[in-house]
């Protein structure tokens, strides 16, 4: 169980801000390639690795770091503050 | 060293004063404000989405080692989210320091790190529709210098 | 643009408001403020001379050329002369511009020539006498920068 | 005649803050060393030229610029604004 955040286009194209997953992914990069074969929404906002960022609980991380322990995921652009 | 971030619209001249007030052992102080640019007219306003709980985190973050690498006697982010119209302000920073090199050196920091680091996404609302704004090449560059 | 050589106080509250109203066509605004430092308690205050008529000219030359070369959109100087207390500010500069790297280092350029180039001598009034305040070799090798 | 000012502590060494010179010297160099004659006052303001900046006409020059046509000349220490 692993709570899933979106944020702008990512959210737009997957149609939701949050949800809860039941996983056993390992990594980012696993948990994608599961969400990706539940709808194409998925496939759509995940397409393209390179211009997108994670968050593990809340602090930036990579595609390939471990999912052990992690409560929450999010998932976004390049951030666009200031 | 105070960080808020708000829906709500601050007051640039107000939030100075206040700073500079308390900055009592520092020689100099920098604000940076940044603005809502609307060149030719055709910007309805601006929508910022931000991830509550992170954003407080990673700019505290920021803070604390600013504050550390510059000696600052004081430093102050405001930055909003929510809807925007042209001409307001989107945030601000303000450093103290002992001597203006470190102020202004910890104030570009502070804004090469919001832009890049800190989870803000900004969209731009037209009369042609909204778009997300892209992030530049350039502010990920900018903070290879420090 | 506006320059301003006074005596009196001013509010860098109200003029950083009045000067992030005007910059519409902005998107980054920065302020430096100097202000009289007064780390161990031991100054009394600062007397600021000036040469009045040629720091009109020179400021206002400073700022022309800062307009120039950073494409700004506004720029504003405020120096004060005469008697200062400690925790007073001494003047301040403002730069509006597009994009935030120009207002940075428009506002450095201006504070570094203001420092060097425009005709103000400072003097520290402390318990045991009175002692003018010596010109930096670092304020002098930052012109070098431009 | 040329009009000579003194700021900062080269006005506190010489004791005013301007005045009027009946002067034939060509740069402010020869101008100082004619001042230098007057009062010891003018020697000690002037005794080193490295710590001086001199302006004509209110625009900084050096000490060997021709003083033909300048109304008004002025010495003082580096500047120490902002």
């Amino acid at each position: 169980m692993i709570d899933v955040l979106y944020f702008a286009w990512v959210r737009e194209r997957i149609g939701l801000p949050r949800e809860t997953v039941q996983t056993e992914a390992a990594t980012a990069r696993d948990l994608i390639a599961e969400l990706i074969l539940r709808d194409e929404r998925y496939a759509l906002a995940f397409a393209d690795l390179k211009s997108l960022r994670v968050a593990l609980d809340q602090k930036l991380s990579n595609f390939d770091a471990p999912l052990h322990g992690v409560r929450e995921i999010a998932f976004f652009p390049p951030m666009t503050g200031g | 060293m105070r960080l808020s971030v708000q829906p709500q619209p601050f007051d640039l001249g107000a939030e100075s004063n206040a700073f500079a007030a308390q900055a009592n052992r520092a020689g100099a102080i920098v604000t940076f404000t940044g603005i809502v640019r609307n060149t030719d007219g055709a910007l309805i306003g601006m929508e910022i989405e931000h991830y509550p709980g992170m954003t407080e985190v990673a700019i505290a973050a920021i803070m604390d080692t600013a504050m550390a690498r510059w000696s600052l006697t004081d430093a102050l982010v405001i930055h909003r989210h929510g809807s925007l119209a042209p001409g307001e302000a989107i945030m601000m920073v303000a450093t103290a320091a002992p001597h203006r090199a470190a102020a202004f050196a910890a104030a570009e920091f502070l804004m090469d790190y919001l832009k890049s680091r800190a989870p803000f996404w900004k969209k731009e609302v037209g009369e042609n529709g909204a778009e997300w704004v892209a992030a530049l090449h350039d502010d990920e560059q900018s903070l290879a210098r420090w």
